[in-house]
């Protein structure tokens, strides 16, 4: 018995140190590389690169596409999963795989089926041409794309807690008279309130970040159509490690930020649903 | 009739969980509805609560015929089988929440919920939670707040199924209680004979989406209709060839015999047998105690029959052979049930 | 119930649309915004030329002019003008992607004609940059065919750069053997030595300079002098013995400066880069001017000394991208 | 509307759904694959069939597909660790998983490629042993094993920690050593969610575009991926084959998101017994 306890202390130290090994070659060293590339030039160099106007320009850009794809994608997935969760429907399987594609899209193809969509090809473009709306490179195709990738992001969190709730408390609800938003905002909201804000810490996370469908739809106008992540590029592109890193690390101290508040999140969701 | 059904069907896909529904309810009755699992007992329930919709048939209470009303219009009281408490919300919000959303007054919400949670014994809990209250508070809670917005009808799916043994006979006796008190029609539905029989004034035994058959506990009991509710008591042994006991009047084309253990009298051999020419001789095959009798396992002529003996009497033995008397049987044919008298008892009235 | 549905649907129809309007409804600015759609090596020479311009135009008119600048592969960013990316103005690496733009009827026919000197107001080259002290004796085309040479040059598929780099290889190798068959052996060679075919120029530079891979980068003139400025002590120029000569060129979009008004401050915005105030930015830039004189000051600069074939020396663009780069053209069968 | 529905609010829950579903996800679809139609069958699979197409085919599924292997494997590892074992650092280590969610992948292929190069921190000490990473498939599969670490891990997590502990009691009083525990009731109680961890992560790479393009080199036939021979395609104005390939993928998307629900109805069926 001993040797086999012994056994299990090697296994436990093993297993925690091949974790701890891959875990931070993966993901520590990256942010690592960032953050001492970014300040390779000193501390003036970095400042000077964070301030820029067209970075500043980026960032507010990202923030306004991040918000718009936030609100809109949370207004679905309340709808979504309450639609999905509650009722029963013909077709539901369908709807749910639908709801789940854009995760599976590659983004360029996401970014490549708004060309398609609303570019010059398109016969929408002339239309919305006549009333003065740019989609494709403009910000409504980035914001169009942003909502794309992370669409269900907020459904997905939500299905599965609606789901095990079940719907006898909707049931019992309704059967006293309750209408739709009191038995929302009453019975349905106070078991998803955490699930609902992991979500939308989630979908910020990926909507912040998102590169391949924006990058396809926003035509690179400096200042105008630049995300955060695609000025990095362009700093890259432009040999300006020092800048690209330190606007990177701008990011990275966004997701780090998101993963604390992930985490609080994560714990006070836990604890209210153990007592 | 308060509550009415008339031909009603309902199916699930292929599935047919009601075939021709057809009963009526007294005002002021506890009907039990009882039958198997996957029987359709609950979906009737849920109909008549406007839950789900009959594909076909009319649902009349109180003399409407409420197929279109909306559920939250029947004025219906309704106890879930989990309870569905409102788990975000305290004991007192839980009671209160039909009459906020009936836009009661303040003042007449606060007595109300006080005089229920009175009435079901749960004063001082108020504040607590669904999750710190025991199963059986539970269900006092769930029934104080079907109770709240004065239902004109209250039905219970599976009110005790949640609970744990002890606590559930008490429950079913405070709930008979209860309802009486109020004088609420009320229907619950439950797999459990005993819970039906004890609790119930008529019942309404399911089976396949079909009723079988409706009537007093008694009726049910000592006259079923089909063979389904003659079997569906007790533990009853089924014979394939009843004749090779004594003195029961032959029936044609019979299926089979059915034979409760409160039909059969096993006595040992030193015991006086009232009728022991037309007792048959069995062997004891096993013997157990079931706390306020003994159940004997006796084989007749390669027929099994199960029966009781009271604790007083001496004790019988596995191996020993015994006297084995069967006063009355149910025998079936086709869809149809016999009663059948042991003649030997009035043979011996008319000796009398 | 039904018509609530369909209120509701078409009240998120609105709103969807209120915010796709309100984000991109361009504000009337009193100022004037002119948007240049260039290519990738352009940026440090675009970003002193618009401060040169912007300060012309006021002096002339008064007005504020912006010139918003987007950058990207040249192949890419012709694409997103054809797709409805509005550009007033495009400056590109190569004729063909203008004449993409033209055929999707954005650009009249004869865009050459419009602006002097076939609408190229500035040329480069293709050079070598090289390790510090050139350990691979690196000195002309068949060089980079040699064993263990690392070759680091981008996709012609999707640079437009990266068809001059073909380019002048070919072209070396026709001079040379006179013979497609030998030219399109030495080409195999060189392309089986590249070790990063990356998707445009800049990415290139980027997995040479900075990450260090290869021997040698097949590159734009103005863009191997722009990468080695910041290490002057670790990189070399060396110019082949046969090159091209790399005629960027330049248009005005008629589709959109006609619908967005800007026709005059675009058509302005091109000529003034013949000026000879432009032409020394360009040559700062390492862009070859095409105004002589200016050229002249800057002989120092640039080796005149190689010789330069024209892309019109092999039939023009048209030509060369159905012999070379389509499906199943020659490029294709060098990596087969 | 036969079905009278006792809960309020599905029309309006479903209505809002199935339009956002519809603008956001069904017409561009639907819009891409009225783009393909405009191909013969002979031309779509003349395109689809092309040699370097079918590479960069291979390429994507070869690469998502080690990647996903060895997230699964390092996936349940992870959880393992962070389920069963308390240690120094452990909340931290919990609350890095999601970093490749929220760390823009652009910025993670580029701290990725700098880090693996030949001369980068991690890319010297393999080029020793004449190992590169960057600018090779390898570089790639490392790229995606970052963009999927979250998949496998967040999937088996809740799995383990459901997993009742008087399984393993009853298993360890029959006899059973650990080793075999493990493989003979806890493994066989994970596989279906790994597998689903897996499913997702292999579809999330197959797609992945803004971490791999900086890494890959993107040379025909070695490490070019399929969204990039989509972003070339486009950019030699062969909408054609842009779209016929993008279909493809689209299918490929399709069938694995697929065959995931399906796992998952299967494993949901056999743990809840029907329904």
């Amino acid at each position: 018995m001993k040797k086999e306890e012994r056994n299990a202390a090697i296994t436990k130290w093993v297993l925690i140190g091949i974790t701890i090994l891959f875990l931070g070659i993966m993901l520590l060293l990256p942010l690592i590389v960032v953050l001492v590339q970014a300040f390779r030039g000193g501390i003036a160099a970095y400042m000077s690169a964070v301030a820029d106007e067209y970075t500043i320009r980026a960032l507010l850009l990202t923030l306004e596409a991040t918000l718009c794809a936030v609100i809109l994608n949370t207004i679905f997935g309340l709808f979504a999963s309450f639609a999905v969760t509650k009722f029963d429907f013909k077709w539901k399987k369908i709807l749910t795989t639908l709801i789940d594609v854009p995760v599976t899209v590659s983004p360029i193809i996401a970014g490549l089926i708004f060309i398609l969509l609303f570019g010059r090809r398109s016969i929408l473009y002339e239309w919305l041409k006549a009333i003065h709306i740019k989609v494709v490179f403009a910000v409504p195709g980035i914001i169009l794309a942003t909502i794309f990738v992370t669409f269900p992001f907020i459904s997905r969190e939500l299905i599965p807690i609606m789901e095990a709730q079940g719907k006898d408390e909707e049931e019992a609800a309704a059967l006293m008279g309750a209408n739709g938003w009191t038995i929302f905002r009453r019975i349905t909201f106070p078991h998803i309130k955490w699930a609902l804000l992991y979500g939308i810490v989630l979908c910020t996370a990926r909507a912040m970040g998102e590169f391949g469908a924006v990058s396809v739809l926003s035509g690179h106008l400096r200042g105008r159509t630049n995300t955060l992540p695609l000025h990095i590029e362009i700093l890259f592109n432009e040999f300006q490690y020092i800048p690209a890193f330190a606007v990177s690390s701008i990011l990275v101290v966004l997701a780090i930020f998101i993963l604390v508040v992930r985490s609080v999140l994560e714990s006070r969701g836990k604890k209210e649903y153990e007592s | 009739m308060y509550v009415e059904l008339k031909d009603i069907n309902k199916s699930y896909g292929d599935f047919k969980a009601s075939k021709s529904i057809n009963f009526g309810v007294e005002k002021g009755k506890l009907i039990g509805l009882l039958g198997p699992s996957g029987s359709g007992k609950t979906t009737i329930l849920r109909m008549i609560a406007g839950l789900e919709t009959p594909d076909f048939g009319e649902i009349i209470i109180d003399g409407q015929v409420v197929n279109e009303i909306p559920a939250s219009q029947r004025g219906i009281g309704f106890v879930f089988q989990n309870y569905a408490l409102f788990r975000h919300m305290t004991i007192y919000e839980n009671v209160a929440f039909g009459l906020r959303v009936k836009k009661e007054k303040k003042k007449y919400i606060d007595e109300r919920v006080r005089e229920l949670l009175k009435l079901v014994g749960l004063e001082g809990l108020e504040k607590r939670y669904p999750s710190q209250l025991s199963g059986g508070q539970r269900q006092r809670v769930a029934f104080a707040r079907a109770l709240a917005p004065n239902p004109h009808l209250l039905l219970l799916d599976e009110p005790f199924a949640a609970i744990d043994a002890k606590v559930r006979l008490e429950l079913r006796s405070w709930l008979k209680e209860m309802i009486e008190k109020l004088g609420i029609t009320s229907i619950f539905v439950t797999h459990d004979q005993d819970e039906a029989i004890e609790v119930a004034d008529e019942i309404i035994i399911t089976n396949q989406g079909r009723i079988e058959q409706m009537g007093t506990p008694l009726e049910i009991y000592q006259d079923p209709q089909t063979p389904f509710v003659a079997s569906f008591f007790g533990q009853p042994s089924f014979l394939k060839d009843y004749q090779s006991f004594h003195s029961f009047e032959a029936i044609d084309n019979y299926t089979e015999a059915i034979v409760r253990p409160e039909f059969v009298n096993v006595t040992k051999k030193n015991e006086v047998q009232k009728y022991k020419s037309s007792a048959s001789e069995g062997v004891v095959t096993e013997v157990s105690f079931r706390g306020d009798s003994v159940e004997v396992q006796v084989s007749v002529n390669g027929e099994k029959l199960s029966a009781k003996r009271s604790l007083e009497l001496q004790p019988v033995t596995v191996g020993e052979k015994v006297d084995v008397f069967v006063y009355r049987m149910l025998v079936t044919e086709g869809k149809r049930v016999h009663l059948l008298e042991n003649q030997s008892l009035h043979e011996d009235s008319v000796i009398i | 119930m039904k018509k609530r549905i369909v209120g509701i649907q078409i009240l998120l129809l609105v709103l969807l649309s209120v915010m796709l309007t309100a984000c991109g409804a361009s504000s009337r600015h009193k100022n004037i915004s002119i948007v240049n759609v260039s290519y990738d090596p352009t940026r440090e020479f675009y970003e002193e030329y618009n401060k040169l311009f912007a300060d012309y135009w006021k002096k002339q008119t008064g007005q504020n002019v912006e010139v918003i600048q987007s950058h990207g592969g040249s192949g890419k960013q012709a694409l997103e003008v054809s797709n409805g990316l509005e550009a007033d103005v495009v400056t590109l690496a190569l004729e063909y992607d203008i004449d993409a733009i033209a055929k999707e009827g954005l650009i009249r026919k004869d865009w050459k004609k419009q602006f002097k000197k076939d609408s190229a107001p500035y040329t480069s080259t293709i050079v070598f940059v090289v390790r510090k002290g050139n350990p691979k004796q690196i000195k002309d085309w068949d060089d980079l065919a040699k064993d263990g040479v690392g070759v680091i040059t981008p996709n012609p598929k999707t640079s437009g750069g990266a068809r001059w780099n073909y380019m002048a290889a070919w072209a070396y190798a026709m001079e040379k053997y006179g013979d497609e068959t030998k030219a399109k052996e030495l080409l195999k060679k060189i392309y089986s030595n590249v070790l990063v075919l990356d998707s445009g120029a800049r990415a290139a530079t980027t997995s040479f300079i900075e990450n260090k891979q290869g021997d040698v980068l097949i590159a734009w003139e103005n863009e191997a002098y722009l990468s080695i400025r910041d290490f002057p002590d670790e990189y070399e120029i060396i110019s082949p013995s046969i090159s091209m000569l790399a005629q960027p060129s330049v248009a005005v979009v008629d589709d959109v400066v006609d619908y967005r008004d800007t026709r005059e401050v675009a058509t302005a915005y091109l000529d003034y880069l013949y000026t000879e105030d432009a032409q020394k930015i360009a040559a700062r830039n390492y862009y070859r001017p095409s105004n002589e004189k200016v050229l002249e000051k800057y002989k120092d600069v640039f080796d005149l000394s190689m010789q330069l074939k024209t892309i019109d020396d092999f039939g023009g663009w048209d030509a060369v991208y159905k012999k070379h780069f389509a499906d199943g053209a020659i490029f294709d069968q060098i990596y087969e | 509307m036969k079905q009278k529905r006792v809960i309020p609010g599905f029309g309006l829950s479903i209505g809002v759904t199935l339009t956002m579903v519809s603008f956001i996800v069904l017409i561009p679809l639907a819009c891409l694959l009225m783009n393909v139609t405009k191909l013969s069958i002979g031309e779509f699979i003349e395109i689809i069939t092309r040699k370097r197409v079918l590479a960069s085919f291979y390429v994507s599924l070869m690469t998502a597909f080690v990647a996903s292997l060895i997230n699964a494997v390092m996936g349940m590892i992870i959880a393992w660790v962070l389920v069963r074992y308390e240690f120094p650092g452990k909340k931290i280590i919990d609350g890095m998983i999601e970093l490749p969610f929220a760390l823009p992948t652009a910025v993670a292929g580029m701290a990725l490629t700098y880090l693996t190069a030949d001369e980068g921190w991690v890319g010297s000490l393999f080029a020793r042993f004449g190992i590169h990473i960057a600018y090779t498939r390898i570089g790639i599969i490392v790229a995606l094993v970052f963009v999927g670490i979250p998949f496998v891990v967040r999937a088996v997590q809740p799995v383990l920690e459901k997993l009742d502990p008087s399984y393993e009691e009853a298993a360890g009083v029959l006899g059973a050593k650990r080793s075999r525990i493990f493989w003979k009731v806890i493994f066989p109680e994970v596989l279906p969610t790994l597998f689903t961890g897996f499913g997702l992560a292999f579809g999330r790479c197959l797609g992945e575009y803004g971490s791999v393009v900086f890494i890959a080199g993107n040379k025909p036939y070695e490490t070019e991926i399929a969204p990039l021979v989509v972003m070339s395609k486009l950019q030699e104005f062969d909408y054609e084959s842009a779209t016929a390939i993008s279909l493809v993928m689209l299918v490929v998307a399709f069938v694995v998101l697929f065959i995931n629900n399906m796992v998952q109805a299967r494993n949901a069926k056999i743990l809840n017994g029907g329904n």
